[in-house]
């Protein structure tokens, strides 16, 4: 049980280094409540409305996009692990072993590509496109 | 090498040829289809007769045709079973029908009856069935040609279907016969579940089961053997009594007069009304099995010989008075079979065909020549204005009367016979055979009563007097029949055989396969089948002797009897001398009334109460159940709330239910 | 020194049952998500302890796999919920209820 | 028989292959021409792709593939995907219903924004589906039924200004993804407990597991859970009725008939291959008592259900739940005590036969919400005055759905019912005479609604679209012509049972 003492008293001290710095500050802090202290912070600038703003739809796609090509690349992990030592055995040859994720990356390439094409990651609209999307039915 | 068996399914799709010709085409031929009915019974008659021949020559056949119904236990087929009996049977039907077709070109064409494309079309349809009956080889088959026989017969009683009566009474022919159907249905699927099969002949067949489970001691539905063969031969019986018109289901019959006189004698002669007889004949060896259930046939045949003969007495519609003989000489045939007398009930199935066809055909004749007048009454000395139609009417007479040496005589002889020396060892039988006996005197009265009324005396209407002509086609077939009434009873001159020793009686060795038979189905294996032991007066040719002087006796006195009557010039009714017999006997002993008192007074109520019960306790449930249903589903459809929250909550519930059911059976928690 | 399986997997079995709390009581749409993730991340729990309590690499190979469909469902779920939001207005799931019994 | 070309194992995967290609395809077209309203190029590709992967399955079951006795089964990645004739017949059954569902989707999709990503979609969901047919590891398992059903949620919600449509693809997607948490984590526990994931595998390890059989029993469960999302079955079935009423309804017809064939034959798979009834019988686990239960609860609330419905839609839909019941006998029938290969061939004969007349009532709604006749029974009346093709065919699928001869629901409903009195199972067997009387009730409604009732309003004349016509005809032929070639099919079918049944 011992390693299991260590473990508690680390977060133990982990737990109350963050909560004693904010308490000192806050009994040394003095308090005087003032309109502009209570604003939006915008690096500065006046601020243009409240907090609760939406985002443009934009982000939605690229943060959609993101998760999903960022989570297909944890299934590159296990095949680079293995793939120098499968090549090095001798039982596989190359086509063999980089065949298959060649193949993966070109479905994912095919998916990028449509999304691209349609216009996921694309933060504005240009003129031209603005003006054929006017013209479709 | 065509033999004839090849042929035999023709000899009942000759006449469903005729059936649909006529029914198609039967507006544009000549003489609206009868010519396509007369062919085609006539191809019969000679198919019949090859048949006949073959069998003759020592070749029986029992060929299964076309299996409909396969199960794991029984398969349901249509098959031929051709030996001595079905072939006889097949000469006789196909004979009567052709001269019954014959006679309709006088009777129904030249009378110029409208609906003739229909006459001959269900004529047609009424010879195939009976033909098809004939050589059934299947109870089942048998039972679903007998079903389209009495069809046949409604559609045929029913043919004025604008009068008033006809309907009623092909409607009551239809509910009568097929309320002992009823009991022949439930027979038949009786039959089937026990022995698994519904053959007449062969080693598979259900006389030979039925056979062997008595021997064997087998007990069958939680009866002994042989109390379950008496039982299901009863509900066959059930049909058999419906169809023959035996007491207590004979009411029919009369009614059925309503229909033309040449389906009454096609229906009385050869079809309808011989189909219960013939039934019985062709399945005596599983009747022989029962001695209850042949003494049952024995009693109800006497008792229906006598019973019909004594109503025959007062009838006035010559018809009428054809109908009774026709119940009383089939209980004649059911007396001698239930009393093992197999040749001789067959013998007077073959003779009386002959002469009942010959009786209405003649009567036919006469209500023709009375210009369709049937009141005896008014009828009388057609003697010498119609000679041939007399001659032969007379002959006919004299075979129903049972004069020697007219057919007739020979085979009720033989019948009488056989009850008396089964009844001289068991006493029971000694009332059926007096029954039968004291039925040959009044059947002596009635016959001639009826000939003097008609033909002799002075004319007593101007119809009478100057009668309509009567042409060839009338002719023909009255002398054809005439002839055969008078020497029918050749094939089987039992009495003379014995009493001189030559060995003269060829139907008995027809049929006891002498010529070939099936194994099983001959007159010798039924007779050792039957139960009952034989005595004789002194020795048997005295016993014939007794019992053959006595019935001519007792006919002669009736006809005698008639004839001091009714032979004068005026002749008048007797009949009020009888008094309240007379109402009695007029009335058919109430026969109709207590049958239609039980129809109304006890079926209907009960009728009514199971409609009500119908209605209430079982359409309720029904109602209930569906109502229920509609209910549950208008709750369970509530499960789904719409709100998915309450879906993941009942599924995580369901989930669990299932859980904790499975754990519990599978013991986890344990 | 290693931890008994057994402890894995009652954490995951306590990560599942909050994720199921989470759906059961949360009306919000993305904390529906976020529970379901939670849940299937119990399973990768379960399925990386028992990897290393068989000695085989079929589990967390699995884990893997799970966390791609994962991210791919949550992609949908949130598309879905994106057009959820512009139809209805808002983002509670008892909200669309048109279509019950 | 042309000897078939020896081919790389692979191939034998080629109906799937087609589809995923096909699906690809489809991306690279939209790629190429974004927004495409090129209808006919598309569905033309969909149908193309959907008829090619039919009639390779088709020609793999001829020429004996999966047939043990002929060419064998083919095994991939080591066991990972499994080839045998009970894929091969459900491969067929989903590339059927894809062809017919796009072929529909050409006239229904006429105004449509999304029409690329619509049939690749569809075509991406048939490759799970496929997959899943010849999965045979809990994690080809996993992979597939997440692959079929991600694109499956997406296409529910396609309107996406239709409020139904959200609406519907929101609690299909929840529902769904709290399923497959479900059934994930029971693959975790089943993992556990054997080690494996590989149905054999499992099925050799499960005498090891006697000590874990708490974690096993609730890992199984779990699996069914999985399973009867999947098919729509008690209680993991409350999406359907919203799905099937809210999608548009070529998607209704596609999910209830290729996705619930296709979460049948994992589940015939994995119950019958790993959990082998007598072993898991010792351990403790009776599956098939779980599989009774829900059949019998399944097709009763879905009959139930549907009796009182309004909406035809709604009331198809439910009538689908209770189908699942129907199917689930081919589970519960595998005691061992009756002939476990005729009750499941009869489960997939019911849901080949299913494929067909759902598929072609779906597509007829289809045709109704083309015309805009509107959802209820009464907006239906005398249709078949207007439509008399339509509705003949419609009145073919509901007597067939009831189960009445000729047709070919009767047959695979009689095999039903006799393999469950076979079985020992009584009780489902009355509960499927008594559900399938019920079910004659509201399909009979439809049918009279179509016949013999006189029109609310007056309708103007309707149109005949070629692609949905096409479709619905060609199901109605099949519902008709499956009687007379009955005989190979129930042989195939039971002869693939045969291979999978211990």
């Amino acid at each position: 049980m011992n390693e299991w003492i260590a473990i508690g008293a680390l977060a133990l001290v982990g737990i109350l280094i963050p909560l004693g710095m904010m308490s000192v500050s806050y009994l040394l802090r003095p308090s005087v409540p003032e309109t502009s202290k209570r604003a939006t912070y915008e690096s500065g600038e006046v601020p243009t409305g409240g907090t609760r703003i939406r985002f443009n739809i934009q982000y939605y796609m690229v943060a959609l996009l993101f998760v999903v090509f960022d989570i297909e690349t944890v299934l590159l992990f296990p095949w680079a692990v293995v793939y120098r030592d499968a090549l090095e055995s001798g039982e596989v040859t190359l086509m063999q072993a980089l065949g298959p994720m060649l193949l993966f990356v070109a479905i994912l390439v095919v998916g990028l590509a449509w999304a691209w094409r349609n216009g996921a990651v694309q933060w504005a609209k240009s003129p031209r496109q603005v003006e054929l999307e006017a013209n479709r039915p | 090498m065509a033999t004839a068996f090849e042929f035999a399914p023709a000899i009942a799709l000759f006449p469903l040829a005729a059936f649909v010709i006529a029914l198609v085409f039967g507006d544009y031929m000549p003489k609206k289809g009868a010519f396509a009915g007369i062919f085609a019974t006539a191809g019969s008659l000679l198919l019949s007769l090859w048949v006949l021949a073959t069998v003759a020559g020592g070749e029986p056949y029992n060929e299964q045709l076309y299996q409909w119904a396969i199960g794991d236990q029984i398969g349901f087929h249509f098959g031929i079973l051709l030996d001595p009996l079905s072939a006889l049977m097949l000469v006789i039907v196909s004979l009567i029908a052709l001269l019954v077709h014959i006679f309709s070109l006088g009777y129904m064409n030249a009378e110029g009856e409208t609906g003739l494309r229909r006459y001959y079309a269900e004529l047609g349809l009424f010879t195939f069935s009976m033909l098809a009956f004939v050589f059934a080889d299947n109870l089942l088959m048998a039972f679903m040609f007998f079903e389209l026989v009495g069809l046949c017969s409604y559609l045929l009683i029913g043919f004025w279907f604008r009068t008033e009566s006809a309907p009623s009474a092909a409607k009551k022919a239809f509910l009568v016969t097929r309320f002992g159907d009823y009991f022949f249905l439930v027979g038949v699927v009786a039959i089937a579940a026990t022995f698994g099969t519904l053959s007449f002949a062969g080693t598979e067949s259900f006389p030979t089961a039925a056979e062997a489970a008595i021997d064997n001691g087998e007990t069958l539905f939680g009866f002994d053997a042989e109390t379950w063969v008496t039982i299901t031969g009863l509900l066959v019986l059930g049909g058999v009594i419906g169809k023959s018109a035996q007491f207590p289901l004979h009411t029919w019959l009369p009614d059925a007069m309503e229909g033309p006189t040449t389906v009454s004698a096609l229906i009385h002669a050869a079809t309808m009304v011989a189909a219960g007889v013939y039934l019985v004949a062709r399945m005596f060896g599983f009747y022989a099995q029962s001695p209850t259930a042949l003494s049952i046939i024995a009693f109800v045949g006497g008792f229906t010989a006598l019973f019909a003969a004594t109503m025959g007495v007062v009838k006035d519609d010559i018809k009428q008075v054809l109908a009774y003989s026709t119940i009383s000489q089939y209980g004649y045939m059911m007396l001698g079979l239930g009393v093992g007398g197999y040749v001789a009930g067959v013998f007077h199935l073959m003779n009386h065909a002959f002469f009942k066809a010959l009786l209405f055909l003649g009567a036919g004749a006469v209500i023709i020549l009375m210009h369709h007048e049937q009141d005896m009454w008014k009828m009388g000395g057609l003697k010498d204005k119609a000679p041939v139609a007399y001659y032969t009417f007379l002959s006919g007479a004299l075979a129903l009367a049972g004069i020697v040496p007219f057919s007739g005589f020979w085979s009720k002889d033989e019948v009488l016979f056989d009850a008396l020396i089964v009844g001289l060892e068991q006493p029971l039988f000694l009332a059926a055979y007096a029954m039968g006996l004291i039925g040959v005197f009044f059947t002596g009265f009635y016959t001639f009563r009826m000939v003097f009324l008609t033909f002799h005396g002075e004319p007593r209407t101007d119809a009478a007097r100057d009668p309509h002509p009567i042409g060839w086609s009338v002719k023909v077939p009255l002398i054809v029949l005439g002839v055969l009434a008078l020497v029918a009873g050749v094939v089987n001159l039992a009495p003379i055989g014995k009493l001189t020793g030559a060995e003269i009686t060829f139907l008995e060795f027809w049929l006891d396969g002498e010529y070939g038979a099936i194994e099983g189905l001959t007159y010798h294996a039924y007779h050792e089948a039957v139960p009952f032991a034989e005595g004789y007066i002194g020795t048997e040719t005295v016993t014939m002797l007794v019992g053959a002087g006595l019935s001519l006796g007792l006919a002669l006195a009736g006809a005698g009897l008639a004839y001091s009557l009714y032979n004068v010039p005026e002749p008048v009714p007797h009949t009020e001398k009888l008094g309240s017999v007379r109402t009695l006997l007029r009335s058919n002993y109430y026969q109709d009334e207590y049958q239609v008192w039980l129809a109304e007074g006890l079926t209907l109520p009960l009728a009514r109460a199971a409609d009500r019960f119908d209605q209430g306790v079982i359409d309720g449930v029904v109602n209930g159940v569906s109502s229920v249903s509609l209910f549950g589903s208008g709750w369970i459809k509530r499960i789904q709330t719409g709100v998915v929250t309450n879906y993941a909550a009942l599924l995580v519930l369901g989930f669990i239910a299932l859980l904790v059911v499975l754990g519990l059976h599978g013991g986890w928690f344990a | 020194m290693s931890v008994p399986v057994d402890y894995y997997v009652l954490l995951s079995m306590a990560l599942f049952c909050i994720g199921l709390f989470g759906i059961l009581t949360r009306r919000n749409a993305l904390m529906f998500l976020m529970s379901v993730e939670i849940m299937l991340n119990a399973a990768n729990v379960n399925l990386i302890a028992f990897a290393f309590y068989h000695g085989n690499l079929t589990g967390q190979v699995f884990a893997l796999f799970t966390m791609a469909l994962a991210a791919a469902e949550v992609a949908v779920g949130l598309g879905i919920i994106l057009v959820l939001y512009r139809n209805f207005r808002d983002v509670d799931v008892t909200v669309p209820s048109a279509m019950r019994w | 028989m042309a000897p078939l070309i020896e081919l790389h194992s692979w191939s034998a995967l080629a109906p799937t292959l087609i589809l995923a290609l096909t699906g690809l395809v489809l991306f690279v077209f939209d790629s190429i021409d974004p927004r495409s309203t090129n209808r006919s190029a598309l569905a033309g590709i969909s149908t193309a792709g959907a008829l090619a992967s039919l009639g390779v399955a088709v020609w793999y079951i001829v020429a004996g593939v999966g047939d043990p006795t002929r060419r064998g089964t083919f095994d991939l990645f080591g066991g990972q995907l499994i080839v045998d004739q009970m894929a091969l017949f459900f491969m067929v059954v989903v590339a059927v219903v894809t062809a017919m569902v796009s072929i529909a989707s050409y006239d229904y999709f006429l105004e449509h924004a999304y029409q690329a990503e619509y049939y690749s979609l569809m075509l991406l969901a048939a490759t799970g589906m496929s997959t899943m047919a010849a999965a045979n590891s809990l994690v080809t398992v996993f992979i597939a039924l997440e692959l079929a059903s991600l694109p499956s949620f997406a296409l529910v919600a396609i309107l996406k200004t239709n409020r139904g449509s959200v609406e519907a693809g929101l609690k299909y997607f929840l529902i769904g993804a709290l399923s497959s948490a479900i059934f994930v984590y029971g693959i975790s526990l089943v993992y556990g407990a054997t080690g494996y994931m590989q149905l054999e595998a499992i099925a050799q390890n499960l005498e090891g597991a006697e000590g874990f059989s708490g974690l096993l029993g609730l890992g199984v469960v779990m699996l069914i859970g999985g399973f009867a999302y999947k098919t729509a079955s008690v209680p993991f079935h409350f999406w359907a009725p919203e799905a099937y009423e809210g999608a548009p309804a070529p998607i209704s017809a596609f999910l209830s008939s290729a996705s619930k064939a296709a979460g049948f034959v994992i589940a015939f798979r994995v119950f019958a291959t790993a959990f082998p009834i007598e072993t898991m019988a010792d351990i403790g686990i009776d599956w098939t008592l779980a599989f009774v239960i829900l059949a019998i609860v399944t097709m009763t609330i879905g009959n139930f259900a549907a009796a009182t419905q309004e909406n035809v839609k709604r009331m198809l839909a439910y009538s689908s739940v209770g189908h699942a019941g129907y199917a689930l006998i081919g589970l519960a029938g595998l005691t061992g005590t009756g002939s476990n290969d005729v009750v499941l061939g009869a489960a997939m004969m019911h849901l080949l036969v299913y494929g067909f007349m759902n598929t072609g009532a779906f597509l007829f709604i289809a045709l109704a919400e083309y015309w805009g006749v509107g959802r209820t029974f009464e907006d239906y009346n005398g249709l078949a005055k207007q439509a008399p093709m339509a509705s003949a065919a419609m009145t073919i699928f509901m007597f067939s759905l009831a189960g009445i001869p000729p047709f070919g629901g009767f047959f695979s409903k009689y095999f039903l019912l006799t393999g469950a009195i076979d079985a020992g199972l009584l009780v489902v067997a009355v509960a499927l005479v008594v559900n399938s009387a019920l079910s004659l009730y509201y399909y009979s409604r439809l049918v009279k609604a179509l016949w013999i009732e006189e029109p609310v309003v007056e309708r103007d004349s309707l149109t005949q679209p070629t692609g949905l016509y096409v479709a619905i005809i060609f199901a109605a032929v099949m519902t008709v012509v499956i009687l007379p070639g009955f005989g190979p099919v129930a042989d195939t079918a039971i002869e693939a049972a045969a291979a999978v049944v211990p």
